[in-house]
């Protein structure tokens, strides 16, 4: 119940900033009308899976977002120097299956996004062993398997994260 | 007040009666609001025709935007023929379509096949009254999905291959409509009709102009089956469920041609269409090859409504034909056969529908000894050949009559024989049939049929009573055709 | 002044309500045959009365005229009769019901199927014939023309058999063809010429075209009338030979063939005018078109052994005397066309009628058969013998007088080529018939193994019907003044 | 921007022929669905690169005004992709259940299916 | 554990907001025409997105096809009601001038209205496609 | 400046359409699309503000919304129907 | 101030437009699917992150910032989502990749 509050209240805070008409009656009815159907059928979307978003999740992403931006800047300026200097930095696909420390299917879906979003790596798997991930070189499988976006997205997940 | 807002309810009225259809769910309920929408639009063209008897011609600004910045629909001798003559044929088909429809369609589609029913209706009687050359897209468009939509619902799996068929075709031509009154737009900047007819005089060297022509005539060739643009049509015609076959064959290709006349000669005149562009000089051979090639291939065909769909590009041919003889006369021809078209072939097709409603999918061997057995369904088909093949005191006559008179007139010799050896070539077809239903014994093992039920009868007579009617009578159509002729040629209709 | 003008106008509008009212009564009474008979009895006599008796009015000069529909603008569904109508309907009524007395006879004899269909569909045709007869405009008769077709074919292929499916053929497909081919254009045109269709005596587009195209037109109309089985047009008359023998006597004697015949003449004297046609000599291919046809159709008539067959081809021979007469282009020979309309009627019909009873009390088809047969059938071979005189142009039979005027004519315009054609198909007419006649009553019957020919005459009605055919056939040569009345008025007019 | 007028001429020709000839010498229903596609999108270009008549008025009337642009031009565009889009779904629908009941898209083995009837 | 535990995980993340931006379309199109199509098609298409992740027997319980069939003719209707009301207060079909008082209140509104019209109808019908293809091809 | 991004992003668009009319696997082209069509949403960003047309950002969205799903579903239709072709082919 | 802003941005932008081009090459210098795979992640992450701030840069703090926020967010949403099942799809139905040593193979176990 908490959650669809919340979920409202996103969505109509999401609904204020497409709009910016904040003076007009009408569509600020609306947008509650809006918001109101919306909710009614996340209601009844969420009767139907599974899926929960755990609630300290919303808090901690931020920092988690710095973190992957300025990884994810990095691997940018690694696809580019093996794009256009592919002499000096020749590719070795690998391709590896990593362990994955998450407990839940949200978890691994967001290690498993965070992989593929960062580039020279690429989620393709992902079940109870672990995520089956392609790299542009050995040494991003290697990086990866250092473990350290395993770990911070565990945290994400439950607040504590292993090691 | 209401008389004010006839044109526009010519076509809202079937056009949201369409998705009520949908709500009514069950087939009885859906078919007898269908039935009884259709009778009101025939209601309502009749009282349009009314009007214009009385020296009107009804017009309609859609939300109130004046011509030529809204959507304008607007009513002449020509289209309230037309109009006529379409919501006419709705209003007879409807009632043979509850016993037919229960026969062919499975309940669950019965609804659906209404609603497609009265959105076809809608978008055809549009076509024929709007202003607008991209309303008339739209329209034309409506209504082409609605069919692909009715003729997909045939029994046979090959009606599925015929609605593919015929929905790729009719798409290449209503994006060839769209290329044309695109550059028509966007060399005028307008999009209605009489403003299009003013804009376009003065620019008649122009390339864009030319080209907005030959693919808008190419478009509306596809759509109106003109040889050798036909091929979709036997196939969609013969596998379509018979109440379908008879609603297109009586309308689909009379709107087609309606617009054809409309953009030649009120849109492009005749001075541009025939003068400069010498169209009659590409529609007269293929005029020729369409009657007569049709017609040969008619005769060949065992599949009685293949047969029939066959002699329908032929008479599509004579149409058109009197398109190509550029005068009143030819044209006062090519709109009684327009008329007279719908009538046998509407009376044709739900006579064959009746014998399909006993035997299913009628073949020519089939058929054999019916005379006897479903002798009104039987009669009303020899009524409705007779008519096709043009016999005095039919309306096929009256049509050939003038036919002929415009070939003489214009002193096209070959061209008038070619007619009556055409017609000739559909006595043969016919006569096929006649022969097989009335001489020959039905098979040994065959199942003894009986006569259709009067719910079949009634609108299939009702149909061949107006190919004698309008044969005997021919005031109102003559009369209607000629000044409507006369008015095009002049360039004075709108 | 409105009463006499409506007093024949009802009759007139009876003459086509008739026939009509009558088919609807006899397919009424399909259940009970007598009662199907009767009607069609009745109907009969109640047409002979409603036509004749606008008789005397004609011949006083009234043309009662009566305007049904108007069907295209200008032109109408419209009846006017003038004397060449009134002789051809005159006729036509007077057959019916000796020929409706005979068809009973015979399709009863036979055992016939589909007789409810048979007698409604001749009932049609008969009204169409009258339509034909009482037309006032080439619409008219044109509309009435493809009736009678049309009606006429479910009789031809009355039996159903293979065979009869496929003369059907040949008859609907040269009549349709030709009129829809051939004269529905020439309407065409002569509207396009005239701008209107009415016939005009003295001709309708006289003044509107001449010279070759003339000649054109005119090829148009008499090919283009079918019925009168100008060769090479003639193949639907043999071939519709399958059809029962009545039918065959009211096709080839009375309405399909008259109706063609007398198209014909009214289209030369109507349509074109005498006078105007005389004045083109390019129309002269008339003449030997039908000068040949009189002369092939007998040859080919002496080598048919099947007499039905024969009769057919006398027939297509006959028809082109009135073609020939008429373009003879004299108002004398005109006069002989017009008689022999109702000579070759009353004559033919005999024979044929004749023909129909051999079969039904003999079952022979074939001339070879009827050696000796006159002695069991005395009345039959003696109307046959009449028939036969009038079809060589003998008196006392009524054939004489027609070929009379013809030659008349002939020798006045001296058409040598004319004169010479009638005397050469009179000999031929006779090689054909006086054997028939000869081996009938002079030789001895033939009887085929082991089985004694015991029949007698046909049914009574049969007899009967023929009996009075043949006297009429007398009676026309003994008392012709009004049909030679009715011939007169139309050179006249 | 004449430059630029005259290649979107090119694009929306060459659209226009690669879809027509996608339809006509595709034997596969699904791929001469995509064709139409394509040749409905040439036109939709067309549509929007013709833009505005030149010197033409708003959409209000005013005396004298000789040359004036639809008030409305990219509603042209959108009706007419509403249009293109519900063809396409009933042309997919249609090769569906063609595909259930002849168990091919493939045009010339239908063809042999019908045949062999 | 599931079998697209990404797609799902998004799907579910995205679809509620998918869903209100349709709705912002819809009520946003400047009071002109055309906002109706895309609000429709982006309302559909965030449905859509939760069946492909989630399959189609859930999405039906979502938008149940009974539902969706009427609400895809009312849609019609409503468009049209609109053009017959303005009718019945004596302006032309869709003469928008006289469903008001005050005619531009009255534009705005019969834009507003028929719009919506239009985007229940377009949203519907494309859900009913897509349920169609789908369950027909499974 | 923003013309000069409009075009930079308009090669990248050609390039990945050219890509994916080279020959190749599905997926490769799929992924040629994909490219194709993020792209698309970044110029129709960038050509709101070279028009000064802010409203094109919704246009953006939905168009971005558009593409994510068109994938995805296409990806499903290719993994049904893959079920008996060799993703080696052409086809 | 604005010169600032306007340098910071056209930097960003044409930081952006070259990602995008680079990401480009790559799909045609990299020899297989996978390896494709990743150049077309450069485009989606960095180069669409800097082309939508230059332009957040122009718009400065407004609705219409939050607008190119949302884009990116739903980009970087979606984008990963797309290529991994994208991959998945393409491993799955027998694509193999092109690696440069035979370890781990790919096949489950
Ligand atoms: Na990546
Ligand atoms: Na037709």
């Amino acid at each position: 119940m908490i959650h669809l509050l919340w979920l409202g209240a996103s969505l109509y805070g999401f609904w204020l900033l497409l709009s910016g008409h904040w003076d007009s009656g009408l569509l600020l009815a609306l947008g509650g009308a809006s918001t109101a159907l919306v909710t009614l059928m996340a209601w009844r979307m969420q009767r139907l899976d599974a899926l929960s978003f755990p609630a300290g999740l919303w808090r901690r992403l931020p920092g988690y977002w710095a973190w992957l931006f300025v990884e994810i800047i990095k691997a940018n300026q690694d696809v580019v120097r093996r794009i256009w200097q592919p002499a000096r930095f020749p590719i070795s696909p690998t391709m590896a299956w990593l362990p994955a420390s998450q407990k839940t299917d949200l978890g691994r879906a967001i290690y498993a996004n965070s992989i593929t979003l960062t580039p020279g790596t690429v989620a393709i798997e992902i079940d109870e062993r672990g995520v089956l991930v392609h790299g542009l070189s050995a040494e991003v499988i290697a990086d990866l398997r250092g473990a350290a976006m395993d770990r911070r997205v565990t945290r994400l997940e439950d607040g504590e994260g292993g090691a | 007040m209401i008389a004010a807002h006839l044109p526009a309810l010519q076509v809202v009225v079937p056009l949201l009666a369409a998705p009520i259809c949908l709500l009514l769910g069950r087939g009885r309920w859906a078919w007898a609001f269908a039935t009884a929408v259709s009778w009101l639009t025939l209601a309502i063209a009749v009282a349009l025709l009314s009007q214009i008897g009385n020296g009107d011609l009804p017009g309609y600004a859609f939300g109130d935007w004046p011509a030529p910045w809204g959507i304008e629909y607007r009513v002449d001798r020509l289209s309230a023929f037309v109009l006529l003559i379409v919501s006419g044929i709705a209003a007879a088909i409807l009632p043979y379509a509850w016993r037919s429809v229960a026969r062919e369609i499975p309940p669950e589609q019965q609804a659906i096949f209404f609603t497609a029913l009265l959105l076809c209706l809608a978008g055809l009687l549009g076509i024929t009254i709007t202003g607008d050359a991209f309303n008339l897209f739209v329209l034309l468009e409506i209504s082409s999905l609605a069919s692909y939509t009715l003729i997909a619902m045939g029994r046979d799996r090959r009606a599925l291959t015929a609605a593919y068929q015929y929905l790729i075709m009719g798409t290449i031509g209503a994006t060839f409509i769209l290329i044309g009154v695109g550059l028509l737009y966007m060399l005028t900047g307008t999009l209605n009709m009489a403003d299009l007819a003013i804009r376009i005089a003065p620019l008649q060297e122009s390339r864009t102009l030319h080209t907005a022509f030959a693919f808008l005539v190419v478009g509306i060739g596809l759509k109106l089956a003109l040889f050798p643009l036909h091929l979709w049509l036997p196939n969609a015609y013969a596998y379509a469920p018979s109440v379908v076959t008879a609603f297109l064959a009586a309308t689909a290709t009379k709107v087609a041609l309606y617009a054809l006349i409309r953009f030649l000669y009120t849109i492009f005149g005749v001075a541009f269409a025939f003068d400069a562009m010498l169209t009659h000089w590409i529609l007269l051979p293929l005029s020729l090859a369409a009657i007569l090639s049709a017609s040969l291939v008619a005769i060949f065909q065992d599949d009685v409504k293949r047969m029939l769909a066959y002699s329908s590009v032929a008479q599509i041919g004579y149409m058109t034909l009197g398109l190509a003889l550029v005068s009143v006369t030819g044209l006062t021809a090519a709109l009684l056969h327009l008329f007279n078209h719908a009538l046998m072939k509407g009376a044709l097709f739900l006579a064959l529908g009746a014998v399909a409603y006993r035997l299913g999918p009628v073949r020519l061997t089939g058929m054999a000894g019916l005379g006897r057995q479903m002798p009104w369904t039987l009669a009303a088909f020899v009524v409705g050949g007779l008519s096709l093949i043009g016999v005095p005191l039919t309306v096929g006559f009256v049509s050939k009559w003038y036919l002929i008179l415009a070939a003489i007139e214009a002193g096209w010799w070959p061209v008038a024989a070619l007619i009556l050896i055409a017609s000739l070539l559909a006595v043969l077809y016919i006569w096929r049939v006649v022969e097989v239903a009335y001489f020959r014994p039905r098979p040994a093992g065959a199942e003894a049929v009986t006569e259709v039920p009067l719910a079949l009868l009634a609108p299939t007579w009702a149909l061949v009573l107006a190919n004698l009617y309008f044969g005997l009578d021919t005031r109102l159509t003559v009369g209607l055709a000629e000044t409507a002729a006369a008015g095009l040629f002049a360039g004075v209709a709108r | 002044m409105i009463a006499p003008q409506i007093a024949s106008q009802i009759p007139l509008a009876l003459s086509l309500a008739i026939p009509l009212a009558g088919a609807v009564g006899i397919i009424a009474a399909r259940r009970t045959p007598n009662l199907r008979e009767a009607v069609t009895l009745i109907t009969a006599g109640l047409l002979l009365l409603a036509v004749w008796s606008l008789l005397p009015a004609v011949l006083a000069g009234e043309r009662p005229a009566l305007t049904l529909v108007e069907l295209l603008p200008g032109v109408a569904i419209a009846l006017r009769v003038e004397p060449l109508g009134m002789l051809f309907a005159a006729v036509a009524t007077l057959l019916w019901p000796i020929n409706s007395l005979y068809s009973i006879g015979y399709m009863r004899g036979n055992r016939e199927a589909h007789q409810t269909r048979f007698y409604v569909c001749f009932a049609i045709a008969l009204g169409a014939a009258i339509g034909i007869a009482f037309a006032a405009n080439l619409l008219t008769l044109f509309i009435f023309y493809e009736i009678l077709t049309l009606s006429t074919y479910p009789l031809v292929t009355h039996k159903g058999s293979e065979a009869a499916v496929r003369a059907g053929r040949v008859y609907l497909g040269i009549l349709i063809a030709t009129s829809i081919g051939l004269l529905l254009p020439a309407i065409v045109w002569t509207w396009h010429l005239a701008g209107h269709l009415d016939f005009v005596p003295g001709g309708l587009i006289a003044g509107h075209l001449d010279g070759p195209l003339l000649a054109v037109l005119l090829g148009l109309y008499v090919f283009g009338i079918g019925k009168a089985a100008l060769m090479p047009m003639h193949r639907w008359l043999p071939a519709a030979m399958v059809a029962p023998t009545p039918v065959s006597a009211l096709l080839h004697a009375v309405a399909v063939v008259k109706a063609g015949v007398f198209t014909v003449v009214k289209v030369l004297v109507y349509v074109f005018g005498l006078e105007s046609l005389q004045s083109v000599p390019s129309a002269q291919w008339l003449l030997y078109a039908a000068g040949f046809t009189i002369i092939a159709a007998s040859l080919i008539a002496l080598h048919q052994d099947n007499l039905k067959r024969r009769l057919a081809y006398s027939t297509v021979s006959q028809l082109s005397y009135v073609v020939l007469a008429a373009a003879i282009l004299a108002p004398i020979s005109a006069i002989g066309a017009a008689l022999h309309i109702a000579a070759h009627a009353f004559g033919k019909i005999t024979l044929f009628f004749a023909a129909g009873a051999i079969y039904t009390a003999a079952h022979k088809t074939e001339i070879s058969q009827l050696d000796g047969i006159g002695r069991r059938m005395p009345w039959t071979m003696g109307a046959f013998a009449i028939g036969a005189l009038s079809m060589i142009g003998l008196p006392p039979a009524a054939g004489f007088l027609s070929k009379w005027y013809m030659l008349l004519g002939a020798l006045e315009t001296e058409q040598l080529v004319a004169v010479a054609v009638i005397v050469a198909s009179t000999l031929l007419n006779a090689a054909y018939f006086v054997p028939i006649v000869y081996a009938a009553f002079f030789r001895s019957e033939r009887a085929a193994a082991g089985e004694a020919p015991s029949h007698g005459e046909a049914p009574r009605p049969m007899v009967i019907a023929l009996t009075a055919t043949a006297a009429l056939t007398l009676l026309l040569f003994l008392f012709p003044e009004v049909p030679l009345t009715l011939a007169r008025q139309l050179v006249e007019s | 921007m004449a430059a630029l007028g005259l290649y979107n001429y090119w694009i929306v020709i060459f659209l226009m022929m690669a879809g027509f000839y996608v339809v006509i010498a595709q034997g596969n229903l699904v791929k001469k669905i995509v064709g139409i596609n394509v040749l409905q999108t040439s036109v939709f270009l067309l549509y929007i690169s013709m833009g505005k008549v030149q010197g033409g008025t708003a959409p209000i009337v005013v005396a004298g005004a000789t040359s004036y642009s639809n008030p409305l031009p990219h509603v042209l565009i959108l009706t007419a992709i509403v249009v293109g889009i519900a063809t396409t779904a009933l042309g997919l629908a249609l090769a569906i259940r063609i595909k259930e009941a002849y168990g091919t898209v493939e045009e010339d083995e239908i063809h042999a299916q019908d045949e062999s009837l | 554990m599931s079998a697209r535990p990404v797609l799902e995980a998004i799907a579910k993340l995205l679809v509620p907001y998918i869903l209100l931006f349709g709705l912002y379309v819809q009520f946003h199109g400047d009071y002109g025409p055309g906002g109706g199509f895309q609000a429709g098609v982006i309302f559909a298409a965030g449905l859509i997105l939760y069946a492909l992740a989630f399959g189609l027997d859930k999405a039906m319980v979502v938008a149940p096809p009974a539902l969706l069939r009427p609400l895809s003719a009312l849609g019609v209707l409503l468009y049209g009601g609109v053009g017959l009301v303005a009718m019945l207060n004596g302006g032309s079909f869709l003469g928008y001038d006289h469903l008001a008082a005050d005619p531009i209140a009255g534009q705005h509104l019969g834009v507003l209205l028929v719009e919506f019209g239009v985007g229940i109808t377009v949203a519907a019908v494309m859900i009913l496609i897509f349920f169609a293809f789908v369950g027909r091809s499974e | 400046m923003f013309a000069a991004a409009c075009l930079g992003i308009l090669v990248v668009m050609a390039l990945a359409l050219v890509r994916a009319s080279l020959p190749g696997n599905v997926y490769d082209r799929i992924l040629a699309i994909n490219m194709f069509g993020t792209k698309t949403v970044l110029f129709i960003a960038a050509y709101g503000f070279l028009t000064e047309r802010p409203d094109f950002l919704d246009i953006a969205l939905t168009y971005a919304l558009i593409n994510f799903i068109g994938i995805i579903a296409v990806l499903k239709l290719v993994e049904r129907v893959a079920g008996t072709a060799s993703p080696e082919t052409d086809e | 101030m604005s010169l600032v802003l306007d340098l910071v941005s056209w930097t960003m932008l044409l930081g952006g437009v070259f990602l995008g081009v680079s990401g480009a090459v790559g799909l045609f210098r990299f020899p297989d699917f996978y390896t494709r795979l990743h150049a077309a992640g450069v485009t989606d992450t960095l180069c669409a992150a800097l082309i939508l701030g230059g332009l957040m840069v122009q718009a400065g703090w407004s609705l219409v910032s939050i607008k190119l926020a949302f884009i990116l967010l739903f980009l970087w949403y979606t984008s990963p989502t797309a290529s991994h099942a994208l991959a998945k799809a393409a491993l799955r139905a027998g694509l193999g990749p092109r690696l440069a040593e035979k370890e781990n193979p790919p096949s489950k176990s």
